[in-house]
């Protein structure tokens, strides 16, 4: 059973390449963003050509690979930057 | 009222949020399109953000640079959508009593802006080709981008 | 095309001589009308020139901006005349393709002209009585002003 | 007899004291921006309420004190500064 949900945007080239905006990910209680990531690259087709360790944001907010995540939590996997 | 918009940023309101008569100096950054360093003839240039984090950033930034400066006033916009070659993409504007400030304040939001804001930006080349740029001007490759793998 | 006007100093227009698509970034200047530090009401502000002088003095300083930042396109403005509180009594842009060097020729034509040029300033108060301010604000006394004795 | 005639200007609070905006001064061969001022606080009414040591210029250009002057030139005295 899956302790925590978690919605997964994509964005730009990321979402370019697997073919999805948005991807559901259930995790265990205790997972990182790092475990989150290496779901979606096994459950999504294509998945795998994401790179493992991108930049990543929850809630709005920049976090590093190790940040726990809750339930409910808005994970996002962002492309280098071009802003500005 | 949100940093994101898809016209073209006008530079005169910008500055009318920020210059009072006891705020003396004036910044004004302004990052203006460019061609790629390799490209054929870019078409046009298209700019996507995550839209909710885009403006939660800015707002840190913001924050972070009045914190820093309590005397300036800061205000920016970032231009979503096609922006043609040589329009303006960002604008920011920084007033303050001393002119140090407020150069200070606003080259701090530019630098952290292009650090941190989740924005992209695709070329469209005129064979209908399309080239994911990051910010140092580079090619954002398939899966494995530069800096990200 | 001379750097002292008497109207308002079109901002716009002043971005638009240095902006172009091989220039990524824009740092641009206003130093804006304020009130001494000292003042009762000040109905206006009159800024007079030695005309020659600040033509040839500016043109000398945007030359050396372009020496040190070869790459970059610098104009710039002073107001004379009356320029009413909160409004740009100097405007200064700088266009290079990297902003650190747009940022850096900006802040370098402020400083100069603050230091160089030929201007005066006279707030002319509610009574009537008219004050001489010096570039830090204070104020220019009799035959020995601060300073220059 | 003088041997070099140099046009001085005077501006905003300067011109304001003397009640004059320019003054001919006539110096000999020799002479550098310290005479010519030294002269001017002399020569015009008023002229030594102007400081002993003000800014000058020369011929449009900022100079020191000891620039030699040459016939036709014109030196300006310029009060505190307060461009920008």
């Amino acid at each position: 059973m899956a302790a925590l949900r978690v919605r997964c945007r994509l964005f730009a080239r990321y979402a370019e390449v697997v073919g999805r905006e948005e991807v559901v990910l259930d995790l265990p209680a205790d997972a990182v963003v790092a475990d989150a990531i290496a779901l979606l690259r096994r459950q999504v087709p294509r998945g795998d050509v994401l790179p493992e360790r991108p930049l990543v944001a929850v809630n709005l907010a920049h976090v590093l690979h190790t940040e726990r995540l809750r339930d409910g939590d808005e994970l996002a996997l962002l492309p280098p930057l071009a802003g500005g | 009222m949100p940093f994101a918009l898809r016209d073209p940023i006008r530079v005169d309101a910008l500055l009318a949020e920020v210059v009072a008569p006891e705020r003396g100096g004036t910044a004004l950054f302004l990052g203006t399109v460019r061609r790629g360093p390799d490209d054929g003839p870019v078409v046009r240039i298209e700019y996507s953000a995550y839209p909710e984090m885009l403006e939660a950033e800015f707002t840190r930034i913001v924050s972070e640079a009045h914190a820093r400066w309590p005397e300036a006033r800061v205000t920016a916009r970032h231009r979503l959508g096609d922006v043609p070659l040589g329009e303006a993409s960002i604008a920011i504007a920084a007033a303050a009593p001393h002119r140090g400030d407020a150069f200070d304040a606003c080259r701090y939001v530019i630098e952290e802006a292009k650090q941190r804001l989740p924005v992209w930006k695709r070329e469209v080349l005129a064979d209908g080709a399309t080239v994911w740029r990051d910010n140092a001007g580079g090619r954002v490759m398939g899966g494995v981008p530069p800096g990200g793998g």
